[in-house]
């Protein structure tokens, strides 16, 4: 039996794909990452290619990998050897990036998580959006693309608003005609930003607030790498007078992937175990 | 203008009763009187009075957080205490002011209580709001009083008697226990009759809204004139008093062909007068109204005016059978009526105060109000032939008041009833 | 000299503009997208409306004329596609100069003399293509607009392009666009109408058409006449989303529920029940004998039940808007969905086209749910209890038709007649031009201050 | 296939028919069957149904109409931020669906079934449509005699319809059948949480609901064969935590819901979708000389606990924490309908109860015709994962 094993996974989400690639074992190691917009195209072979991108990269094949686990709504990938539920990934993986993190708050393209983890990673109690994407990060991204905006760009352009402007509706399409009403007002286009960011935060925050969350809150999923968001969510947090610190680590978007792999890596232990009971 | 908006009498009267109030609720521990929680729709203010104890209203305390825009913040600190969005924002409005230290409205001290006395009267939520209460304050008395639902459009003697029994073994002694004052019915006799009188001069203010012009809101400035009654001074002299008072003022103003008295001014042209059900907003109270104020309506009458008691239909408090009284009271306030005697009571209002149209504010958090208005609605443009409008707010949560929303639907409602005045005027003939 | 009444509807997604004359006949109308400018979106709105009205009046002169052939009313429609076209090219060469600005000042250098190098043969693959759709596709009067036309060329065009660009051509494309929609162009009509003349003359489609022919030079001269003709608007009312900020006095700015309202009531007389689907509202209303309004109903502020709803979904599939209707009816089956939220049905018809269920089938889902909620709304507004009109936007949708016509016959009986106009979507903008017509005095609190200011 | 495995789900499929039938067949069959027998349908959630047949009636309960009603006119009756249910209901009772009815009960909840009492009776549906105040008061001289008042109401609205009189022995014999009938679902819940792979929360909701409109004698057939069935080992047990499920007890689940609780990792050992038809928790008395005063006893001294009862002397928080302890739970599920208050105003108070006794808990909202169930999955699967995959595995 090898020495080192691997696990991979993939998260396949609203709008983006993840995948990384992990050895697993007494400290299980993060070896690489890939992340992908689906873009109108098909997750299932938008899985697949990232998948073997990721093998090819490190130079191995599928049946080097000791476990393939997906998460999100990842059960369409057709190669997995398990599924796990976004909330518990999530918390999995927010503890192996910032291991004192005790809350987690999961800002992705369709749902906000706000999970509240053990030193283990084990999920205490969460709050999760349902049946309106009015603070998703999809919302963010019609905004932006109005604006005529990159999405790599909105974060810093957030960062320079100086009177931010807050939509007046929630609904994140029909915010559309809200900025085509602020523009026509000639608010500019950073308070814009920023009013669409603080709109989203707040709703993060109200679910982040009915926890009880304990310091620190590690930010996980794509939003987390806009500044602007991060921002806007430590103010918001400081608004609700919350007292928590919030880390956004640089790979928050592929924590639902980590968590996914690193599940992956313990039913795989466990179910060795287990065989090899059986065989004894 | 400024110098209209001068004080009238019964303004200073009713501001000193009522900051008279919480003046002494704030120093009950000096004074050592007994603190009881209540609610307006079928309260026993005269029976509370009767032992010497004082009231506190938790709806009052909220809808006045709400129109001191504190609402806002205390409903989110009940929602992170796990209550839901969905729900009556004045329970959580009312949780949220427990948890920043009980101040109330004017900033004094709202003392816990010795007792929660829970009539729940038109409304189940006011169940589960004492039985939040009764966990917040563990060990405190709790008294129920079942009133039972006019089901059937009338009280029956099993009713009334069901009431009574309850008065009479579980109310009146957990008062006489909380108190350690043996109960007096001569003093509640004399607090019942204070109460038939200011429930006649009540009735004559309302009524006055018969008038064309009106010289009253009903529905706007109604809320004022049933503050008194509606928080703990039925049963005083002092109410008396003071509706004693705003009925002069009244009758002045009819004297002078004078429209009601708002906070932009005195309402010069009456353009259109309107029947409203549901509770007003209370959160952006003034901006609210300043939309009628600015295209000249008037709100004739209203059901909301009635929730602590439909007097207009004939109810008095009656010293001669106090028990039977009290119950009866309770049971013929308008949340406690069903819903084709709702009906009828507003088609009443529709046609006697001649309205130009009804308008229902659905409140989004009360259940109690809002199910069934559809239908209330559609029954009353069916049968009378009137225009109708429907609007969406809430009481106190101010994330449920969408300014452009209800002014975009208002703005609708009142050119509609303008063309219909303008055409159909063109179509009458000329006499 | 005739009298021309102007109705405005700045709508949340488009702007209309209906002009009528005495008879309370459409003469001309025009619609645009509603941009960040309002004053922008309305002008064109109403500039479109002018010309409009000037192709009217052409057509109503040249019919006068003998000796013309028979097929003229097509020439003119052609005519009119061909001014459609060149008023897009002047727009498209705007854009064109946009994209190079963006192209030189968005990306770093190597990127950026990559993408200048590619955008001139961009705009060469598309603009052939659109100037069909025009001249053959009728594409003027798909009510596309500027923004949506380009868009839908551009992206087929760049999605050619080695996939890692997509992105960066998309970005240079949502960086132009705004700039150059919220320009208000003054277009030469004389010119441009003369120019569109000559391109038909080219394009040899009508062989009567030769260069000094009768027809050309009878054509021409008419061109020259309409365009001097003064059109004089005596009284106008703004409506719609965006009415509050339309430059108008108040008294000429009313209710879009009552505009709606009161012109289905004027085209079909018999409505009692009005169904208003636009971009970002729908409304159910209630009129009575005169076309006024008795009670109301509309939704609250969430895309789901709107227009915008199929617009996130034609853009979701990266199609045009008036193609999602007949693909919709093109379906076996009705695919039930789920979600209510605009943004989570998008990711589940990407879900359900993944597990292969067909696009036509999920379709139809979508604006059967589309419906559904309307129906709420109609119930809550009263029901229908005779004729039925439905107008805006969405009116148009042949299988948003297709369902409220069987759920109103479902619920509300077989017998109920249901009306829906070509010209639904300008409903709104025909009311507010009959009641400018009327001049129905809207006794404003404004006006009677100052009436009684003069009093004293 | 056994003779028996094969009468079960015999069983189990009339039931899914019936207990989703919005015509009311079996119902309607039963009044056919008798010259006189009336229906009399109730809401949720509780009613004595042995009143009703001991007037020679069925007392049909009825849920709401799930996910199987197209919902158009019931729109026009309620704004949206009103519970599904009612409007449900509406719409039912406009298309005909109750028209065999002769009377309908609204027993007191909320404000919502209140005032839809009163629809009722502008509408004309019905020869009755009564709003049944039950009392709050748990004393028999005040609120027992009250009850006993309303339900001699609902005697006089029946008794005018069919001529039937009231007949001591025949409540009795009612309340008798009644009794058995809380007894046997009594012993399948037991079994359940023992052996809940014995039979599947969807199939013991189907049943259960079905015993709500059609004849106890009947129902109790059935539930005597189920039992039967269950009490031999059957089925295969699966690696999933266990769970009470509370807040559900008006607005009904869908059955997706409550497939996909029992998917996404847990066991329903215990719920309140049906509690009316547990409500009492014991035995009623049918030796009795005034039955009608039994049965209002028995209202007054042993109704369990639910959102719309009065409960400052005897808090529910600390006996659903006691259900979860004797159903030997790993948890509870909160499922709330979206914009229940009595069910919502609970939950604070309920939850604080847990946390303070150190029972793990979710919440989730739903209503009756959800058909998206994927966040729903999302939070059960990572409860039951959060218990699963930390706590030591569940031995079975
Ligand atoms: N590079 C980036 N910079 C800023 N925001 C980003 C970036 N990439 C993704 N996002 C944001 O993250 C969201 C996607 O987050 P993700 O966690 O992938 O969600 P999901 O798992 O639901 O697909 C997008 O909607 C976008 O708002
Ligand atoms: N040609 C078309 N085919 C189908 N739908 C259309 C078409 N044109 C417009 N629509 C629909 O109409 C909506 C706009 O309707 P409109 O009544 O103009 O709304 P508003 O007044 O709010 O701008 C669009 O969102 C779109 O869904
Ligand atoms: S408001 Fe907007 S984001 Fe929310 S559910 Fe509706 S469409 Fe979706
Ligand atoms: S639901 Fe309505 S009536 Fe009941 S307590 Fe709340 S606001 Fe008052
Ligand atoms: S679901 Fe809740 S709110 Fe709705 S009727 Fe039932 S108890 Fe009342």
């Amino acid at each position: 039996m090898k020495q080192t094993k691997y696990t991979l996974g993939i998260d396949v989400g609203g709008s983006y794909i993840k995948a990384v690639l992990m050895k697993y074992g007494e400290s299980p190691a993060l070896i690489s990452k890939r992340v992908e917009k689906i873009r109108k195209r098909n997750p299932s072979q938008v899985s697949d290619d990232i998948i073997n991108a990721l093998l090819k990269q490190e130079g191995l094949s599928i049946d080097d990998l000791a476990y393939l686990a997906s998460t999100g709504e990842g059960e369409m990938v057709k190669r997995k050897t398990g599924h796990f539920y976004s909330m518990t990934t999530h918390a999995k993986g927010a503890i192996f990036l910032v291991p004192e993190g005790k809350t987690v708050v999961d800002l992705g393209a369709l749902y906000v998580r706000a999970i509240k983890i053990n030193n283990e990673g084990r999920v205490l109690n969460y709050k999760m959006t349902g049946q309106c994407a009015s603070g998703s990060g999809q919302f963010i991204e019609n905004i932006s693309r109005y604006l005529g905006l990159a999405i790599e760009e909105v974060g810093d352009i957030s960062l320079s608003a100086t009177t931010p402007e807050l939509p007046s509706g929630i609904c994140a399409v029909l915010a559309e005609t809200d900025v085509i009403n602020m523009v026509s007002r000639g608010i500019t286009t950073p308070d814009i930003i920023k009013g669409i960011h603080l709109s989203v935060a707040n709703r993060s925050v109200r679910l982040l607030s009915s926890l009880k969350p304990e310091s620190p809150a590690v930010l996980t999923g794509g939003m987390a790498l806009n500044k602007g968001m991060v921002q806007a969510m430590v103010e918001t947090i400081a608004d609700s007078k919350i007292d928590i610190e919030v880390i956004a680590p640089e790979d928050a978007i592929y924590a639902g992937a980590i968590g996914a792999a690193l599940w992956g890596g313990y039913r795989y232990e466990k179910l060795q175990k287990e065989a090899s009971a059986v065989i004894a | 203008m400024a110098q209209e908006v001068t004080k009238e009498k019964s303004m200073l009267l009713q501001k000193k009763m009522i900051g008279g109030l919480f003046d002494e609720l704030a120093h009950v521990k000096e004074s050592g009187k007994k603190v009881v929680y209540t609610f307006v729709p079928g309260n026993l203010s005269e029976l509370i009075r009767a032992f010497d104890m004082l009231p506190v209203y938790p709806e009052i305390n909220a809808l006045q957080s709400g129109m001191k825009k504190r609402s806002g913040g205390f409903i989110k600190e009940a929602e992170k205490l796990g209550h839901s969005e969905d729900v009556c924002t004045y329970v959580k409005c009312d949780v949220g002011m427990f948890l920043n230290g009980n101040k109330g409205p004017a900033d004094t001290q709202i003392p816990p209580p010795d007792l929660l006395l829970l009539s729940y009267t038109g409304c189940f939520t006011f169940m589960k709001w004492f039985e939040t209460l009764d966990r917040i304050y563990p060990g405190v008395e709790v008294a129920m009083l079942h009133t039972p639902y006019q089901e059937d459009g009338k009280i029956t003697p099993e009713m009334r008697a069901y009431m009574v029994k309850q008065l009479k073994e579980e109310v009146i002694p957990k008062m006489e226990k909380v108190s350690g004052k043996k109960f007096d019915e001569a003093k509640l006799k004399e607090n019942l009759q204070h109460s038939a009188d200011a429930e006649d001069y009540l009735v004559q203010i309302f009524e006055s809204a018969k008038h064309k012009p009106s010289p009253i809101d009903g529905y706007f400035a109604g809320v004022y004139y049933i503050g008194p009654v509606n928080i703990g001074f039925r049963g005083t002299p002092e109410a008396t008093e003071y509706y004693k008072q705003l009925l002069i003022e009244i009758k002045e103003r009819i004297r002078l062909g004078k429209g009601p008295v708002t906070p932009e001014g005195e309402m010069k042209k009456e353009r259109f007068r309107l029947v409203v059900e549901g509770p007003p907003n209370w959160t952006n109270f003034r901006e609210f109204w300043k939309m009628f104020y600015d295209l000249g309506v008037v709100i004739v009458a209203s059901s909301y005016t009635k929730v602590g008691g439909v007097f207009d239909l004939g109810f008095r408090h009656n010293p001669e059978k106090p028990l039977e009284s009290l119950s009866d009271y309770c049971m013929t306030v308008y949340t406690n009526h069903n819903l084709p005697q709702r009906i009828d009571l507003l088609s009443k209002y529709i046609k006697e105060y001649q309205a130009d149209g009804f308008l229902v504010n659905s409140i989004k958090s009360c259940n109690s109000f809002s199910a069934g208005q559809l239908m209330m609605m559609r029954t009353l443009e069916e049968r009378l032939e009137v225009p109708v409008g429907f609007i969406e707010s809430d009481l106190v949560d101010p994330r449920y008041f969408s300014f452009s929303n209800i002014k975009n639907r208002l703005d609708s409602f009142f050119q509609m009833l303008e063309q219909r005045k303008i055409i159909l005027n063109q179509k009458t003939p000329v006499a | 000299m005739s009298k021309y009444y102007l109705g405005v509807d700045l709508g949340s997604t488009t702007s209309k503009a209906v002009i009528i004359n005495e008879k309370d006949e459409i003469i001309g109308k025009g619609i645009t997208n509603t941009r960040a400018n309002y004053k922008v979106a309305a002008d064109i709105a109403r500039q479109e409306a002018v010309y409009d009205t000037r192709f009217t009046l052409l057509n109503q002169n040249l019919r006068v004329e003998s000796g013309l052939p028979e097929n003229i009313e097509d020439l003119l429609v052609s005519l009119d596609d061909a001014f459609h076209f060149l008023e897009f090219d002047i727009r498209l060469q705007k854009l064109y100069n946009e994209f190079l600005k963006v192209g030189k000042s968005a990306f770093d250098n190597k990127l950026s003399k990559l993408i200048l190098a590619e955008l001139p043969g961009l705009i060469d693959q598309i603009r052939p293509q659109i100037k069909e759709a025009y001249l053959h596709g009728g594409l003027a009067r798909k009510s596309q607009f500027f923004r949506d036309v380009v868009n839908e060329q551009y992206t087929q065009a760049v999605d050619s392009l080695e996939t890692e660009y997509f992105e960066k051509f998309m970005l240079v494309f949502d960086k132009s666009i705004t700039p150059v929609e919220n320009e208000m162009i003054e277009f030469d009509f004389k010119q441009l109408a003369t120019d569109a003349l000559n391109m038909l003359l080219e394009a040899g489609d009508y062989p009567e058409l030769t260069a000094g022919s009768k027809l050309y030079q009878k054509v021409a001269k008419q061109i020259q006449i309409i365009a001097d003709e003064k059109i004089d608007i005596t009284n106008m009312v703004g409506t719609g989303y965006g009415r509050a900020l339309l430059p108008f006095p108040e008294s000429c700015i009313k209710s879009e529920i009552l505009c709606h309202a009161f012109g289905a009531h004027a085209v079909f007389p018999n409505t009692r029940t009005v169904l208003d689907i636009g971009g970002q509202d729908t409304k159910a209303i209630q009129v009575d004998g005169y076309g006024l309004v008795t009670s109301f109903h509309m939704n609250d502020r969430c895309a789901a039940g709107c227009g915008r709803y199929l617009g996130y979904i034609a853009d979701e599939l990266n199609i045009s808007l008036n193609e999602l209707g007949p693909l919709a009816m093109e379906a076996e089956k009705q695919v039930n969905i789920c979600s209510t939220c605009t943004v989570f049905a998008g990711a589940e018809l990407r879900e359900l086209l993944n597990v292969g269920e067909k696009r036509s089938d999920i379709l139809a889902g979508l604006h059967r749910s589309i419906v559904m909620r309307a129906m709420s709304l109609i119930a809550r507004s009263g029901g229908v209890h005779n004729e039925f009109t439905f107008t805006g936007g969405v009116a148009r949708n042949q299988a948003v038709l297709k369902y409220v016509s069987a759920m109103i016959h479902e619920s509300y009986g077989e017998d109920i007649t249901i009306n829906v106009h070509t010209d639904s979507i300008f409903m709104g903008a025909l009311g507010g031009a009959m009641f400018a017509r009327r001049n129905i005095d809207v006794d404003l609190p404004e006006k009677q201050k100052r009436s009684r200011a003069k009093a004293v | 296939m056994s003779d028996k495995t094969k009468n079960i789900d015999q069983i189990l499929s009339f039931c899914k028919e019936a207990a989703f039938d919005l015509q009311f067949t079996e119902a309607a069959k039963c009044k056919a069957a008798e010259e006189n027998r009336v229906l009399i349908g109730y809401m949720p959630i509780y009613f004595p149904r042995e009143l009703v047949h001991a007037m020679n009636g069925l007392a049909v309960g009825i849920m709401g109409s799930g996910d199987r009603k197209q919902i158009v006119k019931g729109d026009a009756y309620y704004q949206s931020y009103i519970c599904h249910m009612p409007r449900g209901l509406i719409e039912m009772a406009l298309d005909g669906h109750f028209d065999e009815m002769d009377g309908f009960l609204f027993p007191s909840i909320c404000d919502v079934i209140r005032n839809l009492s009163g629809m009722f009776q502008i509408l004309g549906k019905g020869k009755f449509a009564k709003y049944l105040d039950y009392p709050q008061d748990f004393n028999r001289e005040t609120g027992g005699v009250f009850y006993r008042n309303e339900l001699k109401i609902i005697i006089d609205h029946i008794t005018k319809i069919n001529g039937v009189k009231l007949d001591k022995d025949r409540l009795n014999e009612s309340i008798k059948l009644q009794n058995l009938n809380r007894r046997m679902l009594n012993e399948i819940y037991d079994i359940r949480q023992q052996f809940p792979w014995r039979l599947s929360a969807v199939e013991l909701y189907h049943l259960q609901r079905a015993g709500i409109v059609i004849p106890v004698e009947q129902h109790n057939n059935m539930l005597h064969d189920v039992l039967d069935y269950i009490r031999e080992d059957v089925g295969t047990p699966m690696d999933k935590i266990k769970v009470v499920v509370s807040g559900s007890f008006c607005e009904q689940p869908p059955i997706g819901l409550i497939r996909s609780i029992e998917q996404a990792g847990c066991y329903i050992v215990d719920d309140d979708f049906l509690i009316g038809s547990r409500w009492i928790e014991g035995q009623i008395d049918d030796q009795s000389d005034d039955p009608l005063t039994a049965l209002a006893n028995a209202y007054v001294d042993m109704s369990t606990f639910s959102s719309s009862v009065y409960d400052v002397n005897n808090h529910k928080g600390i006996r659903l924490a006691a259900l979860a302890k004797k159903r030997k739970a790993d948890g509870i599920i909160f499922a709330a309908p979206s914009f229940c208050d009595p069910a919502l105003l609970d939950r604070p108070i309920l939850q604080k109860d847990c946390e303070e006794r150190d029972i793990r808990y979710i919440s989730i909202k739903f209503s009756e015709n959800t058909g998206q169930f994927k966040v729903i999955k999302e939070q059960v699967g990572a409860f039951s994962d959060s218990i699963k995959l930390w706590d030591e595995p569940v031995t079975v």
